[in-house]
């Protein structure tokens, strides 16, 4: 069985949204032979989605910009659990790859100097704290990530990277020496079974928000590299971080982009009132997503809740005025009027908080190297594994990410991963071949799932899955109630295992993908679940009603999952600045 | 670019171009030549033969019909191709695409020598 | 109940396309076609078609409902119903794969031919190619396809042409290039379309302006590709 | 196809018109003729409607209207009723002159 073709790259990019095109488009350029396996063509990843922009100090807005300014705000805005080194490596790096991204004709929106229109976003200051609110994401219109991740496969068809479109990854190979060599991949259309083999590896699979039954996030986002890592037993570290974006439409679970309050829009109650100035008096509706998210839930909890069930709260636009909002937000108009039955230039918005983004991930160094830990607690880097994009945790996000700084992220450790495997290609990689067995390892999901006779439908056991994480892992947590969630877990996983395949035929067959999804899903949330109870604090996203405060003395660190014994370790914070000294945690107000 | 090698012009915006002037000319003649029936309803042969006799009129008239040709050529074609195609109808569709054409083009020649041999016949 | 009919085949099993009927409860809430599709896929797994972002801005599931092209997603069933019921249909004049899925590769063969990507080789300045708001203003309109061709797979001239014609989508895009002040190659682009297939199968019979659903204008574009044709002839 | 076609009976009619004085009353009498008069009223509203159409894309060549759909649907609509009228008036013109 395990006589199936091999295809051969020099490196093999998995997902083809934001990350995993930069990275392509790197290699390349390279010459190398660079393959990307993407379940969707690649303009419908879900970066298409991003809306108000990639935030990064390229002084369009502010002449006097400083890239270090951005730095310190990712940084106060990850509660002081982001690496510090990857995170001046960002923002030092990002004006470059945004100049880079606009000459290969990324459109921007423009200021009057013909320079790169920037806007403000939540969690965004000058001189590191002191000088008020900055205006620092690029942006095109409120369609930035469609126009990004166009243009990023506009590059990769200039450079003629070769696209497996509509192919799905199932399982990693690894050879003898636990190195990755690949992967086993479907070709959607014919079924057809093959292993890609390659020297790099490398996941730009994105995120996993359908954990969550309400979620900003496609279909497609069911944290498939998530899953693979984990079932290789890879660990992946905070992943107990989950970003809850404070503006999904209330019922469709759409994003209305950060933006939107960027531009002046703001949240009320159902009294009319402006509450986030009482909950940060300084930044208001542009504090940190965590803040804003809790914040929201409180008013609803209390009982000042918008609509018949006083389950949301309104997001306000109309005093913008109509041609600002046609000119800076037109696709939020067309998406409200869509979902919300809400035309903003006349009424508010309904909105929620909704889950949005895993700020965890597989653990890499700033060259994407993924890493796992060795037994006396140090890095060690996998071999020929890589990964990059909201499926890596570089950690430049720590436990809350700042809007704008995801699309960022993907194109500049998209951009690190492939310069730093063309360097290894260059100087030569020697993995061992991986053998007939080990790709029949990476086979075996596959086959018990292609052999299944009995079991239930995927989609009730994914709606069960979504229902658990929903009510018992979502914007506040507690201890006992999170217990109860891991053992619903823990039923779930043997009917997860034993799902039923209810089309078996190879053409374009997309309940096999989705049989496959929801098995990814479920790693990614009994990841979530177990570390989440294991962390004894409130930080960032990760806030319990058990432990309100944040615990620097115990938990100034990473949490790291291993999936084979199902343990929850801890990883040191990286607080070594190259360009000045470090920024020393301190209490985080907005 | 897709090349071809039956169109009239071979680049599609000659061939647009001919078909807009080719068609501003036909419109002129004919409504010429409708007004001038129209306002003079009694027709004889002798007004007639020496309207058409001028060389103004004469050259108007092959220029129509030339314009004719032109318009056709191109109309045709176009609807050849999009009809008579290997995609809808098979291989054979280029044999058949080509004897349509050439069954045109005589015909279209036809037409042009037998309008100058009308017209400097009078 | 709500009445759906939808468009099935599976080469592995079935010897030509037939319509399936279904019945399902929407309990009168207005949903959009995707959801009613989802629903139907829980009760048979066998149903396939293409979805991701379910907001139309990916552009996966352009698919022919009720007799016009549209993306699921954002296609409520207020739209989309007639007699209380829904027909869906893949787009039509390209090959089908599988039941809703068609093979896309003559589409997108059609949107590489117009060298989709920035060309401008003098040196790159250290910071941003300047670009005026009006000059950027250009682009709006023509940047936000989502590549789901609606539009081409409604256009005559591309159902019977499309390995010639480059159809509204792609022209759309080669005008989206043309119109950037920060591309180079005007002369390049407009030399590789000026032949009587390219841009000239175009009729004006506007099917793709009607079906657009991002409510962009191809026709439009077109007639400035037009424009800039003869104006480089002459 | 009939207006390509149609090209062959114009050239013949002016062949015949200009030929001779009695060919030229030849002509005049064929008019009479209810199934010549109905091939020339074919070809004639043929061509009004091909030429009105024609005008019709002229004009949005032209860029104007926009080149929106609703213009294209009221350009359409506006050509369909100009044609309409014009072969009425060829039917009168044919057919009771």
């Amino acid at each position: 069985m395990a006589n199936i073709r091999t295809m051969s790259f020099d490196a093999v990019i998995v997902g083809g949204g934001g990350s995993g095109m930069r990275a392509a488009l790197q290699l390349a350029q390279s010459g190398y032979k660079t393959a990307v396996i993407t379940k969707v063509f690649p303009t419908r990843s879900h970066t298409v989605s991003a809306q108000g922009g990639i935030t990064c100090a390229i002084a369009s807005d502010d002449p006097n910009d400083q890239w270090q300014w951005h730095m310190y705000d990712t940084i106060k805005g990850s509660d002081y659990i982001g690496d510090q080194e990857a995170i001046e490596y960002m923002c030092q790096t990002g004006p470059e790859a945004i100049f880079e991204l606009e000459h290969m004709g990324l459109p921007f929106s423009r200021t009057e100097e013909g320079r790169i229109y920037q806007r403000p976003f939540g969690g965004q200051s000058k001189d590191f704290g002191n000088g008020g609110q900055a205006a620092r994401t690029c942006a095109a219109a409120d369609r930035t990530g469609h126009a990004l991740l166009h243009t990023l496969y506009q590059g990769n068809l200039k450079n003629e990277t070769t696209f497996l479109n509509e192919w799905f990854a199932v399982d990693i190979v690894k050879n003898a020496d636990n190195a990755v060599v690949g992967v086993v991949a479907i070709n959607i259309e014919t079924g057809e079974t093959v292993y890609v083999k390659t020297k790099a590896t490398v996941f730009a699979t994105g995120g996993a928000g359908r954990i969550y039954a309400s979620t900003t996030n496609a279909h497609i986002c069911t944290g498939d590299g998530i899953g693979m890592a984990l079932r290789a037993g890879f660990p992946v570290q905070d992943i107990e971080m989950w970003q809850f974006h404070p503006t999904g439409i209330h019922g469709a679970g759409t994003l209305v982009t950060e933006g939107c309050r960027g531009e002046g829009g703001y949240l009320v109650n159902k009294d009319g009132e402006r509450f986030m100035e009482r909950y940060a008096p300084n930044a208001k509706d542009l504090a940190g997503r965590d803040v804003v998210a809790r914040s929201m839930v409180l008013e609803i909890l209390e009982g000042r809740g918008c609509g018949p069930d006083g389950d949301h709260v309104y997001l306000k636009l109309d005093h913008l005025g109509e041609e600002t909002l046609n000119a800076k937000l037109p696709g939020i108009l067309e998406l409200s009027r869509t979902f919300a039955h809400a035309d903003p230039v006349k009424e508010p918005i309904p909105v929620v908080p909704t889950c949005h983004y895993m700020m965890g991930g597989i653990p890499t160094n700033v060259n994407g190297q993924a890493l796992t830990i060795d037994s006396e607690g140090n890095d060690q880097v996998i071999e020929g594994f890589y990964a990059c994009g909201e499926a890596a945790c570089v950690s430049v996000h720590g436990a809350n990410r700042l809007g704008g700084n995801s699309l960022l992220d993907l194109v500049v450790f998209g951009r690190a991963s492939g310069m730093f495997i063309e360097q290894q290609l260059r100087e030569g990689v020697d993995l061992k071949d991986a053998s007939e067995a080990d790709i029949e390892a990476a086979m075996a999901g596959l086959n018990r799932l292609n052999d299944s006779t009995g079991g239930e439908n995927a989609a009730v056991l994914r709606a069960e899955l979504q229902t658990i994480m929903q009510n018992y892992f979502g914007v506040f947590r507690r201890g006992d109630f999170m217990q109860e969630g891991i053992a619903k877990l823990a039923a779930l996983r043997p009917r997860i295992e034993n799902v039923a395949l209810g089309d078996k035929s190879n053409a374009f067959n997309t309940s096999r993908i989705e049989a496959l999804e929801l098995q990814n899903l479920f790693e990614v949330a009994e990841a979530t679940a177990i570390t989440a109870e294991a962390r004894t604090e409130s930080r960032g996203a990760h806030a319990r009603d058990d432990f309100k405060e944040r615990d620097d003395e115990n938990w100034l660190c990473h949490s790291v999952f291993f999936p084979d014994d199902k343990r929850v370790g801890k990883r040191g914070v990286n607080f070594t600045l190259k360009t000045r000294e470090a920024f020393e945690p301190k209490i985080r107000t907005y | 670019m897709v090349t071809t090698v039956t169109s009239l012009g071979r680049s599609g915006l000659s061939d647009w171009l001919i078909q807009r002037v080719s068609a501003v000319v036909m419109t002129a003649y004919l409504i010429f030549i409708v007004g001038y029936l129209i306002a003079t309803p009694d027709l004889t042969y002798t007004q007639w033969a020496a309207l058409n006799s001028t060389l103004p009129m004469r050259m108007f008239s092959l220029l129509t019909i030339l314009s004719i040709a032109a318009h056709a050529w191109i109309g045709m074609w176009c609807v050849l191709t999009d009809y008579i195609t290997v995609r809808l109808i098979g291989p054979k569709a280029t044999i058949l695409r080509i004897i349509f054409q050439l069954g045109m083009m005589a015909v279209t020649l036809l037409y042009v020598v037998w309008a100058i041999d009308i017209l400097w016949g009078i | 109940m709500l009445n759906v009919s939808i468009y099935r085949y599976n080469p592995e099993v079935d010897q030509e396309p037939y319509m399936q009927d279904f019945q399902i409860d929407t309990q009168g809430k207005d949903i959009m076609v995707l959801d009613v599709l989802e629903k139907l896929k829980v009760e048979d797994p066998t149903l396939v078609f293409r979805r991701s972002c379910r907001e139309g801005v990916c552009g996966s599931d352009g698919m022919n409902i009720s007799g016009k092209n549209g993306l699921a997603c954002v296609t409520p069933l207020s739209e989309a119903v007639k007699k209380n019921k829904l027909v869906i249909r893949p787009l039509p004049g390209l090959p089908v794969i599988r039941d809703l899925v068609i093979d896309m590769s003559q589409f997108y063969a059609q949107y590489e031919k117009i060298q989709p990507y920035m060309i401008n080789n003098t040196p790159a300045p250290a910071i941003e190619r300047l670009q005026s708001p009006e000059e950027r203003a250009k682009l709006d309109g023509l940047y936000e396809c989502i590549l789901c061709a609606c539009c081409s797979t409604a256009c005559p001239s591309f159902w019977w042409n499309p390995d010639k014609f480059i159809g509204p989508s792609g022209l759309l895009q080669a005008y989206r290039f043309l119109a950037d002040s920060r591309d180079t190659a005007t002369e390049e682009r407009l030399a590789n379309l000026d032949d009587p297939f390219s841009v000239f199968r175009c009729h004006g019979i506007m099917n793709c302006v009607q079906v657009c659903p991002k409510g962009l204008n191809p026709t439009k574009a077109i007639g400035h590709i037009r424009n800039m044709l003869v104006r480089s002839a002459t | 196809m009939i207006l390509f076609f149609s090209v062959a009976v114009f050239l013949w009619l002016l062949d015949a018109s200009l030929a001779s004085e009695q060919s030229f009353d030849g002509v005049k009498t064929f008019f009479a003729n209810p199934i010549c008069q109905f091939i020339i009223w074919g070809s004639l509203a043929a061509l009004a409607y091909h030429a009105v159409a024609g005008i019709r894309h002229l004009i949005m060549d032209f860029g104007l209207g926009e080149e929106s759909f609703e213009s294209g649907r009221v350009t359409a609509w506006i050509a369909l009723v100009v044609a309409v009228v014009l072969i009425a008036l060829v039917t009168g013109w044919v057919f009771l002159w």
